[in-house]
């Protein structure tokens, strides 16, 4: 591990050179927000930045994802047969995602990596990916990521950590692939003063002032939380958009669709929300989550409590405040997350 | 060290300089035989044949699991398989129709080609159940993994390790029981014992049970014992009536085996949709006990 | 309501025309107009589905 | 504004002790500032949870769909024009409804704020027309009226038009507002510029359908963008199947679209929304002199015939 330091004078120019090695992506501001993009050549990331108003996770699983081809023409040999797409797995670098982004693709690797299936389409496009984190030094208000297992400084999934100081960065590499990075961009300035990251790093992670409790979720009984009566409170609001599920870094589910124009098709898959009824209708018309109360549940419980339970390893969010901070009707999960670590079944008051 | 086989679809992927084994593909499939099951004719049981050869030693299989059939243009369907293991050179599903993809295998034709991908899912417990009386207990068109367990049961090679075997089978009426051929077959033989039964039977010559599944099951079942496991597969209202009677019978809930369906799309456990609390229909099951099912939300 | 011409359709290519059964003469002249009109726009490139980007 | 938070708690607290309704729907604080969340309160010692102030801009009526219990709902002007549509489109009986109306002064639109000063908000006070808004080391004052969401800017029917009681006085209805700036903009662009134009403004969209779900007209068992037998729209994110909903969408709002901005306020992505229902109410309102939930006694133009209907563009 080796800390780099890099005069902001020096900057543009190396992220030039990496873009003949790499195809890189960068937050840039479009419209009124900032979002991630494939930086074209003179093009830089925004550095000033907050964070990107939807979460990164498009550039590994795209909302829209072709799978395989094929033709329906019975005068072909391979008709209806389905064939594989050729995924550019070339490299690709994220220049400045935040830590929370970056380590929300580990959360979401357990589910695409899986002992007995692999996606391939997810781990080809992750693995093409070298992360250039992008330390927090000023978290917003609706940053829960210290009490949420992640960090304004948190490096898990990231291959450098870039800290702002004033007129220069400080580079941290942490991998190979940071390193074959950093000299690809020709930064080479050791720092002599490394110990200052981690005087930022607890400066910057005392100003995070909103905190979740997560200590009792794994203990608690699955049907307990499922049964407590908070549930239909907490989704009287909610008007079951997806913008909380599609902003989310940590969410994946999807669709799978076959579309034809004329004889040949693709098979791709959507990006899927479980707040949507038709995620889980039948074909015979039954809904096991047919009720907006069981679907509002579903989101916590799969985030909160499943997935705690299923991979022992913490919950299923890194606490970026995205659904907080865009949800129209403003339900806040570090409520319904309080509200679920302190249900006691027991001290329940509930009204006749 | 796992090797992974490749299917005849992932070769021909291969040459194109694939190598990872997709759990997306399916494996390319041709129709063979189409049988109308129901007098409703909304039950259709399709024989399929793999196009390679291979891909069927692949695609090696236990009774309860199930597969996603790809109609190519269309989409996939999770459907249990209602063949048996120990059938060899096909493999084959009873459909019953109701939506988009389903609707459209019934207007499939015996040459066209599809795909089929799995085996998914988990199986009945089949080590835990040797040595043990079986009870299937099925309703309406559930029937398909049952009967794919019987099948695998009754093979000679099998039947030595299961004691009793005893099956009841409920339908609406004669015309709409599922296989019966082989229902009139193993009536006929003294190591299966078969209760077959119809809600109401508008036949006269009917000669086997009339009832609900429940009633039949509480009057025929054997007595409940360590010895003895339950696996019940059929609709929700019949699951509703039959689970207090075997409670009643004294069947403990660890030897009350059911098979669950959900809304699937990938069948591998990563789409997210099929779950039951944290275990995901698709990869965790569909095969659960009853004792499991109590310590899950009721999501199915 | 004419949203379809306010979001870029252009004029012409949508019509609406009210033919009774009996009136064959017209319904001939409604699609030689129609036709026409459309021909003299060309080909609707904005409104259609381009093929799924593969790859 | 803190007058109409206490008759709006009065009301609820006297309908729910004297039984008369089962529930209370309004507002209560949310946990971010200038986000209030609707709620519903059931017993009158939660009836203090209840708020009102600019931040109240989600419309109401989105809530009442199918419910069957007798409901007091607190309405301003839009809100109440929604549960008249609602009315006559038998998705609530009018007398499972106690309406406690409120005159509207407008609602601010908190992304006009954050764009202004590229600052994330920390607090707000509001006090009578004026906001005082605190940024992290900075605290800026702002007029309301600057800050309107911008179907509040030029709304002209402030006032709830169906209501059992009132939580304050009638307020004046705004006159020479140009309610269709932004249409007849549009309007004057070519064909080409029109489709580019729109081309543009939902190259954000995600298809979460906040806008849609937002939306108290929006009540179908199953959208058409959700069936799939037909399946009229394809699902991917095609710009082609984008467009098609969000027009349809707006099609199937004509001549019932309040304009009360839920579509916009909603969108997590800021698409102006409304640029496709402004285009249909004008229309309306030309066409037909419509504008929708202003009686019951009437039903919606696209639902009646009458001689005298426009129908010049009958071939």
């Amino acid at each position: 591990m080796k800390v780099f330091t890099i005069d902001k004078k020096d900057w543009d120019a190396g992220i030039e050179k990496t873009k003949s090695s790499y195809q890189v992506f960068g937050p840039v501001k479009e419209k009124e927000w900032h979002c991630f993009k494939a930086l074209d050549k003179d093009e830089q990331p925004d550095m000033t930045y907050t964070n990107t108003r939807l979460s990164p996770k498009f550039l590994v699983q795209p909302q829209t994802e072709p799978m395989f081809t094929y033709t329906l023409d019975e005068s072909q040999p391979d008709h209806h047969i389905l064939k594989e797409i050729n995924k550019d797995a070339s490299p690709k670098a994220m220049v400045g995602i935040r830590p929370c982004d970056a380590s929300a693709f580990l959360l979401v690797k357990r589910n695409f990596d899986a002992p007995q299936y692999q996606d391939p389409y997810w781990l080809k496009a992750y693995n093409a990916i070298t992360f250039m984190g992008f330390a927090c030094n000023d978290p917003c208000s609706t940053c829960f990521c210290t009490s949420a297992g992640c960090g304004p400084f948190h490096e898990a999934g990231l291959d450098v950590l870039l800290v702002d100081d004033g007129d220069r960065f400080l580079a941290k590499s942490l991998t190979d692939k940071g390193d074959a990075f950093m000299t690809a961009a020709g930064w080479k300035a050791q720092a002599d003063d490394a110990g200052k990251i981690e005087a930022m790093k607890h400066a910057a992670e005392s100003k995070i002032g909103s905190r979740i409790s997560t200590g009792n979720l794994k203990a608690k009984e699955t049907t307990q939380i499922y049964d407590a009566p908070f549930w239909e409170d907490t989704a009287f609001s909610c008007i079951n958009c997806g913008t909380c599920t599609y902003s989310c870094p940590t969410c994946w589910c999807f669709d799978i669709q076959d579309e034809n124009r004329g004889n040949s098709g693709v098979r791709l898959r959507n990006w899927d929300s479980c707040m949507f009824p038709l995620f889980t209708i039948h074909g015979t018309g039954h809904n096991p989550r047919g009720a907006k109360v069981q679907r509002v549940r579903q989101r916590f419980m799969h985030k909160l409590k499943y997935y705690v339970e299923k991979y022992d390893n913490g919950i299923q969010c890194v606490g970026c405040g995205r659904c907080i901070r865009l949800c129209p009707v403003n339900i806040d999960i570090r409520k319904v997350c309080n509200l679920m670590n302190d249900y006691d079944p027991a001290a329940c008051v509930c009204p006749a | 060290m796992i090797m992974i086989q490749q299917p005849a679809s992932a070769r021909l992927n291969q040459k194109r300089g694939f190598t990872v084994q997709n759990p997306y593909l399916p494996y390319p499939v041709r129709i063979d035989e189409i049988i109308t099951e129901t007098e409703d004719k909304n039950l259709k049981t399709f024989k399929f044949v793999f196009l390679d050869s291979k891909d069927e030693e692949r695609f090696a299989y236990k009774a309860g699991q199930f597969a996603e059939l790809s109609v190519t243009g269309k989409g996939e369907i999770p459907i249990g398989i209602a063949s048996s293991p120990t059938e060899k050179g096909f493999i084959k599903f009873t459909v019953n129709k109701v939506g988009l993809v389903s609707t459209y295998l019934h207007s499939m034709k015996v040459g066209d080609i599809m795909g089929l991908r799995g085996p998914l899912g988990n199986s009945y417990p089949w080590e835990t159940m040797e040595g043990k009386n079986v009870v299937i207990i099925g309703g309406g068109f559930a029937f398909t993994t049952l009967r794919s367990s019987i099948v695998y049961m009754l093979d000679p090679a099998n039947r030595s390790r299961f004691k009793d075997i005893n099956v009841i089978y409920g339908a609406r009426s004669p015309g709409m029981l599922l296989y019966r051929d082989e229902l009139a077959a193993w009536e006929r033989r003294d190591d299966i014992n078969m209760h077959i039964t119809v809600d109401a039977a508008n036949d006269p010559s009917w000669k086997y049970n009339v009832g609900f599944v429940p009633t039949i099951t509480e009057q025929k079942a054997p007595v409940a014992g360590d010895d003895t496991y339950a696996i019940i597969c059929g609709p929700p209202i019949m699951i509703k009536f039959t689970q207090p009677v075997l409670d009643k019978m004294g069947y403990a809930h660890d030897h009350i085996i059911m098979s669950l369906e959900n809304r699937m799309k990938c069948g591998i456990g990563m789409c997210g949709r099929c779950n039951v609390g944290k275990e995901f229909v698709c990869k965790d099951g569909p095969v659960f006990t009853l004792a499991q099912l109590t310590t899950m939300p009721k999501e199915y | 309501m004419n949203l379809m011409e306010h979001m870029g359709i252009e004029p012409g290519r949508l019509q609406f025309s009210w033919i009774s059964s009996a009136e064959s003469t017209k319904f001939v002249d409604v699609v030689k107009t129609v036709t026409a009109s459309v021909k003299a726009l060309g080909p609707n490139t904005n409104y259609k589905k381009q093929a799924v980007k593969v790859a | 504004m803190s007058g109409y938070q206490n008759k709006i708690k009065e009301a609820a607290n006297r309908l729910l002790t004297e039984g008369s309704v089962d529930m209370v729907i309004g507002f209560r604080k949310g946990t971010l500032p200038m986000m209030n969340e609707p709620c519903f309160i059931r017993r009158p010692e939660d009836v203090h949870q209840l708020v009102w102030d600019s931040n109240c801009g989600i419309n109401l009526a989105n809530y009442l769909t199918d419910r069957k219990e007798k409901i007091a709902i607190v309405a301003k002007g839009c809100d109440s024009r929604n549960i008249v549509t609602h009315i006559i489109e038998n998705k609530i009986k009018r007398e499972k409804l106690h309406i406690i109306g409120v005159p509207c002064q407008g609602m601010v639109d908190k992304r006009k704020i954050i764009s202004l000063f590229g600052e994330e908000i920390l607090d707000v006070t509001e006090n009578g027309d004026d906001l005082k808004i605190k940024f992290r080391g900075c605290e800026k004052s702002l007029k309301k009226n600057d800050v309107l969401q911008e179907n509040c800017a030029t709304c002209i029917h402030r006032n709830p038009v169906l209501f059992d009681e009132l939580v304050g006085e009638l307020v004046t209805e705004q006159t020479g507002v140009d309610r269709y700036a932004d249409v007849n903009r549009v309007e004057a662009l070519s064909s080409q510029e029109k489709w580019q134009y729109f081309e543009d403004l939902l190259s954000p969209c995600v298809r979460c359908y906040a806008c849609r779900n937002a939306c108290p007209l929006c009540y179908c068992p199953t959208c058409f963008v959700d069936e799939s037998r037909p399946q009229w729209v394809g699902k991917s994110q095609d710009p082609v199947d984008i467009r098609t909903f969000h027009f349809l969408r707006a099609y199937h709002c004509a001549g019932r679209c309040t304009d009360c901005g839920a579509c916009e306020r909603a969108c997590p992505v800021g698409i102006k929304v409304r640029q496709f229902t402004s285009k249909l109410n004008k229309d309306s309102f030309e066409m037909f002199g419509w504008e929708a939930g202003m009686t019951l006694d009437q039903r919606p133009p696209l639902d009646t015939y009458k001689p005298n209907d426009p129908n010049d563009f009958i071939k």
